[in-house]
């Protein structure tokens, strides 16, 4: 049994089916006490994250391949989904989805061949579509639900395709190099489907739909923990074939992601669908982070940078989200004043605002300057440049949030949702999400620490 | 004689004369200004004895044992081997500029209690008067460039509170402004220059400066030229000669004996003296003399002229005073910096009696300053002034024995000498003088013209009105008598000796003086109503002489050439090209194409898909090629 | 041989593509999803065999179940917006936009 | 460690002010004097043993390591931080502001004081952008009319030069890298081997800009004038009297250093764009209305002539231009806070809005003459010293740019006094607000003779200041 089901490989995965079958139980019950599925929710994912970190580098061919960045992404994945699990309502189907996706997840960073892969890649994805169309506004979120299936469907199908011509090329389906126009046409394919994933221009166009329907916690937990799924996936294909025209074309793709994330979100009046667009910005450097890591030989250590941008984006775009969820706010013209109602929230929207615009002493400006530096490194100037640019054009929409929230005065009355009181758990995940984001890039250590063991010391 | 140690017993008035004032400054802002501002002047007073008694022991001890000195007194800027230091050099040049500036400063000090007695702004004007009497004092013992342009800015900066003191006349604030950045204008020269010497021998202290010119140990001999010039110029902005001789007649804005101390007596001399003090490094450079008696000559007959043709008094005499700096200028392009000096010296006295005449007429009258409309026939209600006016209008004249004619026909004779042009302009200059003081004289004091109100309500002013005019006037007199003891006492700080005067030059000037004299007789006295009559009969003549033959105008064009050009970079350009367009151009821009991207996403599934689709053909695209 | 299968495959598989891509009602776009997906799996069949590998067998049945769930997944969504009375059309699905 | 106290405190008492209320104000005031009289103490222990006050943490990442150091460049700056901290913490005494003002002016103390503190580029740079938040804050919360884009302007301005900068420091370090093998981030080590050719003159450009953004070299100076017109009295001091030193001091501390040659061999570019400046800002100022903007143009002014100075790489020329830099910060510094006190007193800034003021307010007079004095270079104030060096320097290289240094001078006077006379000796004409200025109060002149104290020592005896500046910035002389 252990053979072929390697139960110590899997240990993550299994806690997260437990905490479904509990979530599942514990709905069944009638008058279960308050909290409960928030507590089974956040102790399975602790669980899963331990369990990840716990876990040694091993391969179980055919179908699992455990190595280190496949367990620290594995951590990353259920982090990413704390905040969600703690803010979401009570009810046992969103957390069942929740785990399903996480799960998914897993598998995908624990894929030892594509066939894996694939199943992990649609086993995230499929709840990810229930997530988004059990939006609170009915209306918006069935639409953005469908228009992430049919794309995302499509996507999984392009990458069915990849395999298959990958598969002919290389005669197994194990994650094994391969060369040839066959496996350079497959190679291509399925970094198109990471690309969907990541939400890189122009495939990005279901990203904004989605992000600004679905619940601000779910846009979160998509924006961090799917994106990294996506990052990962992208770096699995990049990690096959180092010098394939995919490595070679993503500076490109993460340039244009970059500058086009940033300029798109400047005349955005919709907050959720701002930090839509600058998420895409932001994996516009994710992706180009991947292309300078695949043209320095795909090492260990050379993945901490990317790692840490998602470590540090993870906390900043939770964060905000948050944000938008304790607020209630949903539209910039709301968000005038704000810092007269509420001093306290509003400094932390400044500090994870700033963050995000790359602006030191926050984590998103090391988070930047590590990437910058690879690019650098590698010698892609004209992408440091357009990096550069970036980051200074999105600045502009970041101050202008803030500038929104501390400069104008409140423009008529505050909208019904942001008069409800705010809960302590609502407090707890914004104070856990910007401590952090707004003083981690003081400490390059960690970004040390990260490399030492992403290069498995 | 030195004290052990090897510093001379003379350091010791030097340096008193320096901290006199700086203490009668610093006890009379902080303490006498807040609780009696009333009585400001007295410790300033005392350092003004203070400073005559330590400037005539030092004129004394230098004339008598040929005692003097060049030692550095302190550090200022210091960087590395390049430095820059406060010292105190006492020579001829220095001790008898000294000693012109503390009797004839220590007088007016005396005669301005009384002028200014009821001032409002008593205490504030004593303070910068005392502030300028420090400054000059200490330009003329600086001994080093540096040093002296750090005086040479202060007698500035005391010149412009000086002028603008009545500061709620909008004239005087524009008198002062422009007195300040005429002499700022200047002081770029010598800026200029200084920066040049420090280049060229790494110190600006006269001693070392003149030691390597005489050895011609020089690197770059055209910059030493330069720099020259360029002194040349700074002299030209503080000594009022042409082309930024401008301010002078304006300045008689401030209180009279503003006009009197500074822009008559001391202050305009700076130039002069400059030019004396650099006479090693200016008489070498070819052509600068000549230029230097060029613009000297012009600005005497050019300002000697508009005198003869002004109304008001205190006009009068201030450009008067820029003819007379211009004959220094003269005296000095022909190589006698000695006779500049002494005509410098007898100027001072002369010229500081006829304002201190003009003020107690002014005064009389309750006005800053006397129209010639206003007085006329004075010499019966105010004979003392008369007395005083009259002996410094002879002595200006030049007519033997006053003190003028000794300085001016030394420099006659030497004008003379070198024959040609400048030989006539010699000539001419005495009888341009001779005439205008003479008109000022006869249409002032006697039979009042008909146009003229009359010595009606004129009076004497109290003691302390005559007292010191008449010593001015004495000296006046008599300063010239001591022609001898100047020259010895020049020719100690390498100055050449005043030459000898002939009969023939003594006659030829005397002949000049006289027919100016009597030019201004047939005038004043004889037509009566002539100087009015004329200015009826061609207006547009005497608008053109109002504005000084047009420089007026210029200068004005100038000023508001800069400001215009002010205008066109700092609002035009910096502000609403510059700015608006390529600095806050961007971000409209960003927003646009921000505008523009999202057109694109119109929100149908199958448009995104569509995109999809296409992004997937340029990847297999691009694999299968690269 | 070979060339045929590639070649029915591509072609099942772009028509599936133009299906999602052209088509407006959901519907038809959900058959275009499983027509790709099927394309596919015969692809893999023929490949699977030519290489005698297991494994791809395996896979096939996978990817079977998995294109199963995405179509429940998918009807389930289509019927949640009829159920709110708005036509299963691409252009009923215009609010989110800009 | 000590040295790091020097921005720890005002950072913790940043965090503490921002809390508490209605203390913040004391707070504010203990920790400024604190953190003063500790940047004192350097000097006392001797002014030979700063190098042994620097404290360098591990490598931690890639050659990052947290190192602070001072020297005689560094040492003054803090002082001029520090003192102008205090000085506007005293001057904004009595008006009501919350807990956030004071927090945040300690924050930017703390980020000023880490920028001339750190000698590891990664710090150097999170210092240098730290303090565009709290700035950005100043201006936005508490300036006038036109704030909210004043200070989105100021931010996004300065972020740009400072990316680019940024860049060039990557570029440096990873050519540094493939040199030596060696990853490091340290000042001294990085300058043994330079990036030569393209790559050199490209990062040396970046450094430039990033650096020139924030002197400001005129065609990147637009900042300037809208943020120091929109800026809260204290704001527009401290813009003025420190962060326009950060860029200088970034020229000292990793431009020159790095590219000694190529800074050699662009001399002519590089002085006559300071040059410019001077010139520029001179006449830009001329044509002002406002006495803040007017005062805006003339700090580009001013440090056109530090950088004149500094670019001679003469001596004297470094000396006086970094000088300089101190002369700035007193004078600017005073000068906008008696622009100040009239705005607080008549919300008004414009030069015809006032008049006669010299007999209703005589010590706000005389601080302002003395103050406008120093500003235009008079002799035996500061400003000339600092001014005199700087083209002395200059002139023994080209002296072209010093001919240009000098006009500037010239024109200094043709600005400073019509503003002058207009403010304080015209009479007053209609619509303007004279009537309401009351004379400063004894705080404001204690806060203001503190300012103007200096300037007449600096202008008599600058010889020690002078000493301690050369001790940091003579190596760079050629």
């Amino acid at each position: 049994m252990s053979s072929f089901l390697p139960i110590e490989a899997l240990a993550p995965q299994l806690a997260l089916a437990a905490g479904v079958v509990a979530a599942l139980l514990a709905g069944m019950l009638k008058e279960r006490p308050r909290g409960l599925l928030r507590a089974v929710a956040v102790s399975a994912l602790l669980a899963a994250a331990l369990l990840a970190g716990a876990s040694l580098p091993s391969a179980h061919p055919p179908l699992l391949r455990l190595d280190r960045i496949g367990l620290c992404w594995q951590e990353l994945f259920c982090l990413g989904a704390l905040p969600l699990a703690v803010l979401m309502e009570e009810d046992e189907i969103p957390v069942a989805l929740l785990f399903g996706s996480v799960l998914g997840m897993g598998l995908l960073a624990a894929a030892g061949s594509f066939l894996t892969l694939f199943l992990g890649l649609e086993l995230m994805s499929l709840p990810a579509y229930l997530l988004v169309s059990r939006g609170r506004r009915e209306e918006e979120a069935r639409e953005a639900g469908l228009k992430y299936f049919f794309a995302g469907s499509t996507a999984g199908a392009l990458f069915l395709l990849g395999m298959t011509l990958y598969y002919a090329a290389s005669r197994s389906l194990a994650l094994a190099p391969a060369s040839g126009p066959l496996a350079q046409a497959g190679l291509a394919l399925m970094g198109a489907a990471a690309l969907f994933k990541i939400g890189a221009v122009p495939l990005h166009f279901w990203l904004p739909d989605a992000y600004e329907a679905a619940d601000p916690e779910v846009a979160g937990f998509l924006s961090t923990s799917m994106k990294a799924a996506g990052v990962l996936l992208l770096m699995r294909l990049a990690e096959l074939a180092p010098s394939s025209a995919l490595a070679r074309v993503l500076p490109a793709f993460g340039v244009m992601t970059m500058l086009a994330g940033a300029f798109l979100a400047l005349r955005q009046q919709r907050l959720q669908r701002l930090l839509a667009y600058s998420s895409i910005s932001h994996a516009g450097f994710m992706i180009l982070g991947v292309g300078a890591w695949a043209a320095q030989g795909a090492t260990g250590a050379g993945a901490a940078a990317v790692y840490y941008y998602l470590i540090a984006y993870l906390f900043m775009s939770n964060g905000a989200f948050a944000f938008l969820k304790t607020s209630g706010l949903s539209t910039r013209a709301q968000l005038r004043g704000y810092a007269q109602r509420e001093p306290r929230l509003a400094a932390l929207l400044a500090a994870l605002l700033l963050s995000l615009g790359g602006v030191p002493p926050t984590a998103g400006f090391l988070a930047k300057l590590l990437i910058l530096w690879e690019t650098v490194r590698c010698g892609l100037y004209g992408a440091a440049l357009a990096g550069a640019l970036a980051a200074l054009v999105s600045l502009g929409y970041y101050l202008a949030l803030i500038r929104d929230a501390y400069f104008e005065p409140a423009a008529g009355q505050p909208p019904p949702a942001a008069l409800r009181r705010h809960s302590s758990g609502e407090r707890l995940v914004l104070l856990a999400c910007a401590i952090p984001s707004a003083l981690l890039g003081f400490f390059p250590w960690l970004a040390g620490g990260l490399a030492g063991v992403l290069s498995g010391l | 004689m030195a004290i052990p140690g090897g510093v001379p017993l003379l350091l010791l008035p030097a340096l008193a004369v320096l901290l006199a004032p700086v203490l009668a400054l610093l006890f009379g802002f902080f303490i006498l200004r807040p609780a009696a501002p009333r009585r400001t002047h007295l410790p300033i007073l005392l350092s003004c004895a203070v400073v005559a008694a330590c400037a005539v022991l030092i004129v004394s001890r230098v004339y008598l044992f040929g005692e003097g000195f060049d030692i550095p007194v302190a550090h200022w800027m210091v960087a590395g081997a390049w430095s820059v230091s406060f010292g105190l050099r006492v020579d001829g040049l220095s001790s008898v500029m000294l000693a012109m500036v503390a009797v004839v400063g220590g007088l007016i000090h005396l005669w301005a209690c009384e002028y200014m007695a009821h001032d409002e702004g008593f205490s504030r004007f004593f303070l910068a008067f005392h502030l300028f009497f420090l400054s000059m004092i200490g330009l003329v013992l600086s001994n080093s460039y540096v040093e002296l342009y750090l005086f040479w800015e202060l007698t500035g900066l005391s010149s412009y509170l000086l002028i603008g003191h009545w500061y709620h006349k909008a004239s005087a604030r524009r008198a002062a402004f422009q007195a300040f950045m005429t002499n700022r204008i200047g002081d770029l020269g010598f800026f200029l220059a200084l920066l040049i010497l420090l280049r060229v021998f790494g110190d600006t202290r006269f001693l070392t400066l003149f030691r390597s010119l005489k050895a011609g140990a020089v690197g770059d001999p055209e910059a030493v030229t330069l720099a020259g010039w360029l002194l040349f110029w700074a002299a030209c902005g503080k000594s009022a000669q042409f082309p930024l001789y401008f301010w002078l007649p304006d300045a008689m804005e401030g209180p009279t004996p503003v006009s009197a101390l500074m822009h008559a007596a001391t202050m305009v001399t700076a130039g002069i003296f400059l030019l004396v003090r650099s006479w090693p490094l200016i008489g070498g450079i070819p052509g600068l003399p000549a230029a230097i008696a060029a613009v000297g000559a012009f600005t005497a007959l050019f300002a000697g002229v508009l005198a003869g043709t002004r109304r008001d008094l205190k006009r009068i005499l201030a450009y008067s005073t820029v003819s007379h700096l211009g004959i220094m200028a003269f005296a000095i392009g022909l190589s006698q910096p000695a006779c500049a000096i002494f005509h410098l010296v007898t100027h001072g006295f002369f010229k500081a009696a006829l304002f201190l005449c003009a003020g107690n007429i002014a005064h009389a009258l309750g006005q800053p300053s006397a129209d010639l409309d206003q007085v006329g026939g004075l010499r019966k209600t105010m004979p003392l002034t008369f007395l005083c006016f009259a002996l410094a209008a002879f002595s200006l004249a030049g007519i033997w024995p006053f003190a003028g004619f000794y300085s001016k026909d030394a420099i006659l004779d030497a004008a003379l000498a070198a024959g040609g042009w400048r030989a006539l302009c010699g000539l001419l200059i005495g009888a341009v003088s001779a005439f205008y003081i003479f008109r000022m004289l006869f249409l002032t004091f006697f039979g009042p013209s008909p146009r003229q109100k009359g010595p009606a309500h004129f009076h004497e002013p109290g003691a302390l009105g005559t007292v010191p005019v008449l010593f001015l006037s004495l000296g006046a007199l008599s300063v010239g008598w001591l022609h001898n003891g100047f020259s010895t006492m020049l020719s100690r700080s390498g100055v050449p000796a005043l030459p000898e005067l002939s009969s023939r030059v003594t006659l030829l000037g005397s002949a000049a003086a006289l027919a100016g004299v009597l030019l201004a007789y047939v005038l004043a006295l004889g037509l009566p109503k002539w100087d009015w009559e004329w200015r009826e009969r061609r207006p547009r003549l005497e608008r053109w002489l109002a504005q000084d033959l047009g420089v007026k105008p210029a200068v004005a064009a100038c000023a508001a050439f800069v400001r215009r050009l002010a205008g066109i970079l700092g609002q035009g350009w910096d502000k609403n090209i510059w700015d608006r367009w390529f600095i806050e151009g961007w971000p409209p821009a960003a927003l646009g194409l921000g505008e523009l991207g999202q057109e694109l996403a119109g929100g149908g599934l199958n448009d995104y898909l569509w995109w999809m689709a296409v992004a997937v053909a340029a990847l297999l695209y691009g694999a299968l090629r690269l | 041989m070979t060339a045929l299968i590639y070649s029915t495959t591509i072609l099942l598989f772009f028509l599936g593509l133009a299906a999602v891509v052209l088509r407006r009602q959901l519907l038809a776009m959900l058959l275009g999803l499983e027509l790709m997906v099927s394309a596919v799996n015969v692809s893999l069949v023929y490949l699977a065999g030519l290489f005698s590998d297991a494994q791809a067998l395996a896979a096939v049945l996978i990817i079977i179940a998995v294109a199963a769930a995405e179509a429940v997944v998918g009807l389930t969504l289509i019927i949640d917006l009829r159920e709110q009375g708005r036509e299963a059309d691409c252009s009923a699905l215009r609010e989110l936009k800009g | 460690m000590s040295l790091s106290a020097l921005w720890l405190l005002p950072a913790a008492a940043a965090l503490l002010a921002a809390c508490c209320g209605r203390q913040a104000r004391a707070v504010a005031l203990g920790a400024a004097a604190a953190t003063l009289g500790m940047s004192l103490m350097p000097a006392w222990a001797g002014l030979d043993s700063l190098s042994r006050l620097s404290y360098a943490g591990p490598a931690w990442f890639y050659g990052i390591r947290y190192s602070v150091a001072v020297d005689g460049l560094s040492l003054p700056l803090l002082w001029l931080t520090a003192f102008l901290t205090l000085i506007v913490i005293l001057f904004s005494w009595r008006g009501r502001f919350s807990s956030g003002y004071w927090a945040a002016f300690l924050a930017l103390e703390a980020a000023l004081m880490g920028v001339f503190l750190m000698r590891d580029l990664f710090f150097f740079y999170l210092f240098w952008e730290a303090a565009l938040i709290p700035m950005f804050f100043i201006i936005g919360l508490w300036g006038s009319a036109n704030r909210r884009h004043a200070a989105v302007k100021f931010f996004l301005f300065t972020f740009a030069g400072s990316v680019l900068m940024l860049l060039g420091f990557l570029v440096i370090v990873t050519q540094h890298h493939l040199a030596t093998g060696v990853w490091t981030w340290d000042m001294e080590l990085l300058k043994s081997p330079r990036p030569g050719g393209a790559l050199g003159l490209a990062s040396f450009l970046a450094l430039v800009v990033g650096f020139g953004v924030k002197v400001p070299l005129v065609p990147l100076h637009t900042w300037l004038p809208d943020a120091h017109t929109e800026a809260p009295v204290g704001g527009s001091v401290m813009l003025a009297g420190v962060m326009l030193k950060m860029g200088v001091y970034g020229f000292l501390r990793v431009a020159i250093p790095f590219f000694p040659e190529l800074c050699w061999r662009l001399l002519p570019w590089l002085g006559g764009v300071a040059a410019v400046g001077v010139i520029y800002g001179a006449l830009c100022a001329m044509a002002q209305q406002d006495l803040k903007r007017l005062v805006a143009y003339s700090s580009v002014a001013h440090l056109g002539f530090c950088l004149l100075g500094i670019f001679s790489r003469t001596q004297e020329g470094l000396a006086g231009g970094s000088l300089q830099l101190l002369n700035h910060g007193l004078t600017t510094g005073a000068l906008f806070l008696l622009v100040g006190a009239l705005y607080e007193r008549g919300h008004k800034r414009g030069l015809s809005d006032f008049g006669g003021l010299a007999g209703r307010a005589p010590w706000l007079t005389f601080f302002f003459g003395v103050s406008i004095f120093a500003s235009i270079g008079l002799p035996g104030l500061n400003g000339f010293v600092g001014e005199f060096m700087s083209l002395a320097g200059m002139m023994v290289r080209l002296p072209v740019l010093a001919l240009a240094g000098v006009i500037g001078v010239t024109l200094a006077a043709a600005y400073a006094l019509p503003a002058f006379s207009a403010v304080f000796l015209a009479e007053p004409g209609e619509g303007s607000v004279s009537a309401m200025i009351s004379d400063l109060s004894a705080l404001e002149a204690l806060t203001l003779a503190a300012l103007v104290l200096p300037m007449l020592a600096i202008g008599l005896h600058p010889g020690p200041l002078l000493a301690l500046l050369r001790s940091g910035v003579g190596g760079l002389a050629l």
